[in-house]
C-alpha cells in the first residue's frame, strides 16, 4: 500500500478547496449520501432542465479528504451531462473503484479520466471505498436510479 | 477427506476420559469441534484480533473481512439468495427470540394463532409464550402421533383461518423425526402464514437449500455444528429483515441518533448490535469449510447407516424401549430401560466414558405426551463409529446388572 | 506480575503489521487478549469440551463446574454479594437492553422519564429509546460541559418526580469522564430512582465494589476486558432479578412447560436462556485472574500515568486539539489535527502501524454538541508503554506534513 | 468414583421399592420438590398434629433411584419426630451431603445413620446432589423453614 497513491496532489487539493460547495438557490432535485459508520454526510443539489440535463450541480456536507475530493471532483465533471450518460458515467466510475483497472466510458475526457482515476487509490484501503463513492449515490439517489435487486451497484 | 480417520480430526479424542476413551454420544446437545477450528479462534486472537467494522486500521479492516466472509460462507453453505439474510447471533435461542419478539411486535394482535408442534424445543415455544401474555396470542401445537412424528397433514388440521406464523422443528431432538417442511411451507404459503424452521438438529446433518425449502425463517445453533459456542445463525427472507423492526439496540446497528429519534442502518448490520461475537464468527468459517470438505452427502449418509445400525442393536437388547419410530429418522436415538431411570442411566454409563444424555431434553411437552418424565439419548456426530454404539449396549447391560 | 515486561503476555505483538511493530491504540473499542485466555480455549475444547448444565457426563460436570466458577470469580473481583446477581450475555449491549426491556415491561408507563447524559454511548440510548415508542416514556439527557464532563448537579437539576430510572456511562469512551457514579447512585436512591451504569469503559480500568458503590445494574464488555468476543456481563442487585421478567426465553430458563403456561426458573438461570457462551465464560475466568494477578491498582496507576503522558505530548503538538478536559479523565485520549479529517488521520497511521480509532465512537449526540462529526481516539491499555504515544505523536506528524 | 458406593444395597432397595409412597388422605402440610434440569419431582404429605409432631407422612413422585431411595429413608426417619428435631435432621443431612464427613445428630440412631450414609456416595456425583436431597428440601417447605439470606441451605 502506498499513502502517496491515496492521497495524490489533485485529491489533497480537491479535499481543501472542494468546488461546487453550498446549497444554490433553484435547485430541483437533492439528496443526502451518508456513512452511519463514520457520520460522513453528502448532500448533492441538482438543477435537472427539461432536456434531463443537468443544468447546475453542487453539494453540502462533511467527511474525509476522500469523501470531499470526490464529491468535488464529481460535481465539476456532472455539470452539462444529460440523463443517459450521467448514468453511464456513474456505473463506469463505481465500476472502476469496485474492480476495473480502469474507465471505460467515451463520455469521460482524457483528463477527467486522470482525476477520477486519482481516486483509484482507495482500491488497496476497503475501508475507504465507501468515502470514495458516497457522493456518486447521491447523485444516484437525486437522479432516482434504483439499485436493482442483487444489489449490484449497478444503476439500472 | 475419509470418513474412517474423522476422529483424528478432533483433539478430545485423543485424552482419556477417566482412563476411558471417550464415547461421545451426546452431539445433539453440542458437538465436539475440529481441530481448525479451534486453531482458528487461536490464531485469530494471537495474531490477528480486532473489533470488526468500526476501526479502519489494519487488523481491524482484516478482521472484518474475514467476519464478513463467513456470511459468505453460510450463504452458499444454506444456498441462500443473498448473503445480507445471514444474520449472526449468541444462539439457536436468540435467533427465535429475535423472530418471535419483532414478528409479534409488528404483526399480531389478540386473538391470532401460531402454531407450533408438540415436537418443539423450549426455545422454540418459550418466546412464543411471551406473546401471549403481551398481545393476547393462542399457541396451537400440532399433535405428535405415535411414532413421535408430525405429519403435513396434523399441521393442515390446524390451520385455521387466524394462523399468522408456524414454527417447527426440522428434525427432532428427541424422536429424531424429519419433519417435511417443504411441504409444511408449501402449505402455509398457500395461505399466506410464513414459517419459521427451528434448524438447531437440521442444519448439522442434513443438506440446506434455503431457496429450495423457501421457508421465511430457519435458526441455526453454531456449537451444535462443530463450531464455537456463543454463536447461532438466523436466516430470513431478506422481506422480513427489511420490514420487521430491530431486536436489540445498540452501536453499529443504527444509521444516525439525535436526541429526538434514531434511524436504523441497512442490512445486514440492522439486526447486530453492539460487538458481534467476532472470533466465533471467523472460527464458525472453518466449520463450514470442514464440513465442506467432507461433504454434507457423506455426513447425511454415514449418520445413517450408524442411526440404523443403533436401532438394530438397541432393539435386540429386549430391556431397550426405543422412543419414536417417524418415517424420516434423524440420527438421534431416545429410549428407556427397564426399571433403571435415565439418570442413573446417564451415570453408570458415564463411569464407562461413554456420554449421553438424560431427561426431558428441554421438550416437556412432547414428554408430557409420552407419559415419562425422562428419557435416555444417544445422538450421534460425523465422528461416531459402530463401536461407539457397541459400547453404548455393553454399558446399558451393565447398567441393567446394577438393578437387577 | 510486573507490568514492565506486560506485552510479552500478549502474543499479538510478536507479529509484525505490515512491517511495523504494532502500536495498538484502540483498546476502548476492543482490548487484546493474553496467551493465558487464549490458551484457555484452546484447552477447553481440545480437552474438555462439552455443553453444561443440561448433561450428568464427566465432561458436562465439569465444564459446568468451571463455568460457575468463572461466576464466582466475577463476583469476587466486582464485590457482588451474591454469584447469582452475575449474569452472562452476549455483550454489554445486550445487558443493557435486557435491562431496558424488562424494567420497561414491569415499571414503565406513559409519560414516565429515563435520564441518560449526552456521553451516552448508542448501546445505552437505543434500548431506552425503543420504549419512546412502545411505552411512550420521554428521554432526557444531562448535559455534558465544556470539559466534557457530567456533574452531580446536572444530574440532579434533571431528575423530576416523573424520573424512574437513570441510566449513565461510568467512563466515557469519547472524553474520557469519569463520572460521580457512587454519588450519583445515592442520590437516586434518596429518591427511589434505581440505577444503571454502562461500565464499558469502567470495568476494565477501574477498582469495582458493586456494594460500595451500591448501583442497581452494571454492564460490562468482557472483551474490553482481556476476554474473548460474545460475553458480556449484566451485574445486578437481586431484588431486581427477581422482581424482573425474563427476557429471552428458551432451555434453560425455564422451571416447568406446559401447553397452557409455564414458570421460570431461579437465579441465575432465569436470564441464561439458550445454550450460553461456555468456552467464552470459561476463558474469561482467565481474564480476571490475569488482571488480579497484575492488580487493578497497578493498572489504575500505569494508566493514570500514560494519560498524563499522552496528553502533556499531544499538548506541546500545536495542531492537536484534545478532547474533554474532565476532572477525572481515564485512559481515553480523543483529539482533532487541524486541516486534516479523523479518517484520513487513522489511514496515515495505520501505515505505521498505529491503531487508533475515528469517527463518532457510538456517541453521534456528543459529537453533534461538539459540533463535530467525527474525532480521533487513542485509547489505553495496560500493555501500552510512552514509547506508543511517542509513536503516535510521530505519526501524526507525518499527517500533517501530507497535509500541509 | 465408584458406583458400587454410588448404588449401595440400600439405595437400590429403596429405589425400587420406596416406602410411603401414596398421598394419604388427612394430610396437613404438603410440598413439592422439583429439580428443573431432570424433571424429577417429589412431592411431600405431612399430618402434623398439635405437638407440632409428624404424625404420618408419605410421598409421590417420580425421579432416579438416587431420589427415590432418599425420599423413602426420610419418610421413614421423618415419622414421629417433633419439630425442632426434624430441623436438626434435615439441616445434619444437608450438611453431610454437602461437606460433613459424617453426620452428627444425637437423634439419628446408628442404623438410621446407616442408611442415610448411604446416600452420602452423590458427594463425587456432583450433578446427583440434587437427586438426594430434593425430598428433603421439600420437607423443609412443607414445615416453612425459609432458607436464610445466604442460601447457605441451612434451615432456620
Ligand atoms: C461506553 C460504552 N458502552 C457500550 C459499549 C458497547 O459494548 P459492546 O459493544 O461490547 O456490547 C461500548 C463499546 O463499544 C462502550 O464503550
Ligand atoms: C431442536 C432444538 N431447538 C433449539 C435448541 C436451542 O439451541 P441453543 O441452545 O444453541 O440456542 C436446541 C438445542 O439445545 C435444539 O435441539
Amino acid at each position: 500500500m502506498d499513502l502517496k497513491e491515496l492521497y495524490q496532489e489533485i485529491i489533497l487539493d480537491h479535499g481543501k478547496n472542494p468546488r461546487n460547495i453550498g446549497k444554490f438557490e433553484n435547485f430541483n432535485k437533492d439528496a443526502e449520501g451518508y456513512n452511519p459508520l463514520c457520520g460522513d454526510k453528502v448532500h448533492i443539489y441538482l438543477k435537472l432542465n427539461e432536456n434531463k440535463e443537468i443544468e447546475d450541480i453542487s453539494f453540502e456536507g462533511h467527511g474525509c479528504a476522500i469523501s470531499m475530493a470526490s464529491a468535488s471532483i464529481m460535481t465539476e465533471l456532472m455539470k452539462d451531462k444529460k440523463n443517459p450518460e450521467v448514468k453511464e458515467i456513474l456505473n463506469d466510475f463505481l465500476d472502476m473503484i469496485k474492480q476495473s483497472p480502469e474507465l471505460k466510458s467515451q463520455l469521460i475526457k482524457e483528463d477527467e479520466k486522470t482525476k477520477l482515476m486519482s481516486l483509484s487509490g482507495v482500491k488497496q484501503y476497503p475501508m475507504r471505498v465507501k468515502c470514495a463513492t458516497i457522493a456518486w449515490h447521491a447523485l444516484a439517489s437525486a437522479m432516482n436510479y434504483k439499485k436493482d435487486e442483487n444489489n449490484s451497484e449497478k444503476f439500472i | 477427506m475419509s470418513l474412517k480417520d474423522i476422529k483424528k480430526e478432533f483433539p478430545i479424542f485423543n485424552n482419556k476420559i477417566q482412563n476411558n476413551d471417550l464415547v461421545y454420544l451426546d452431539s445433539a446437545n453440542s458437538s465436539q469441534k475440529p481441530q481448525v477450528v479451534v486453531d482458528r479462534i487461536y490464531d485469530f486472537y494471537t495474531k490477528e484480533f480486532s473489533n470488526v467494522g468500526r476501526s479502519i486500521h489494519y487488523l481491524a479492516v482484516a478482521a472484518t473481512n474475514l467476519y464478513e466472509n463467513t456470511r459468505t460462507l453460510v450463504q452458499k453453505y444454506i444456498n441462500a439468495k443473498d448473503k445480507n439474510e445471514i444474520v449472526f447471533t449468541k444462539g439457536a435461542t436468540e435467533a427465535i427470540n429475535l423472530v418471535a419478539n419483532t414478528f409479534g411486535q409488528k404483526y399480531l394482535k389478540e386473538g391470532d394463532e401460531i402454531l407450533l408442534t408438540e415436537l418443539e424445543h423450549h426455545s422454540n415455544y418459550v418466546p412464543w409464550h411471551y406473546l401471549r401474555k403481551s398481545k393476547g396470542v393462542k399457541i396451537k401445537f400440532a399433535e405428535m402421533d405415535e411414532n413421535g412424528d408430525v405429519t403435513l397433514e396434523t399441521i393442515e388440521k390446524n390451520i385455521t383461518d387466524k394462523t399468522k406464523i408456524i414454527a417447527i422443528t426440522h428434525l427432532s431432538n428427541v424422536t429424531g423425526a424429519i419433519l417435511p417442511v417443504k411441504e409444511i411451507t408449501k402449505l402455509a404459503h398457500s395461505k399466506n402464514i410464513p414459517v419459521l424452521i427451528d434448524g438447531c438438529q437440521g442444519a448439522p446433518h442434513l443438506k440446506l437449500d434455503m431457496q429450495d425449502l423457501d421457508c421465511d425463517f430457519y435458526a441455526i445453533s453454531c456449537h451444535k455444528m462443530y463450531g464455537p459456542t456463543g454463536l447461532g445463525i438466523l436466516y430470513a427472507k431478506k422481506k422480513w429483515l427489511e420490514e420487521l423492526p430491530p431486536y436489540q439496540g445498540g452501536g453499529g446497528m443504527i444509521r444516525e441518533v439525535k436526541k429526538e429519534g434514531i434511524t436504523f442502518g441497512e442490512l445486514p448490520n440492522k439486526y447486530e448490535a453492539g460487538t458481534m461475537a467476532t472470533a466465533q464468527v471467523i472460527a464458525f468459517g472453518e466449520s463450514i469449510k470442514f464440513i465442506n470438505k467432507i461433504g454434507i452427502d457423506n455426513i447425511e449418509k454415514h449418520e445413517r447407516e450408524l442411526t440404523v445400525y443403533g436401532e438394530e442393536v438397541l432393539r435386540k437388547n429386549n430391556s431397550v424401549k426405543l422412543i419414536g419410530n417417524p418415517k424420516n429418522k434423524g440420527s438421534v436415538l431416545s429410549f428407556t430401560l427397564d426399571g433403571v431411570h435415565p439418570h442413573d442411566i446417564a451415570t453408570i454409563l458415564d463411569e464407562d466414558g461413554v456420554a449421553i444424555r438424560a431427561g426431558h431434553h428441554c421438550c416437556q411437552i412432547l414428554h408430557e405426551k409420552l407419559g415419562l418424565s425422562a428419557t435416555a439419548r444417544a445422538s450421534l456426530g460425523v465422528y461416531n463409529t459402530k463401536e461407539d454404539l457397541d459400547q453404548l449396549n455393553e454399558s446399558l447391560n451393565k447398567c441393567k446388572k446394577i438393578f437387577s
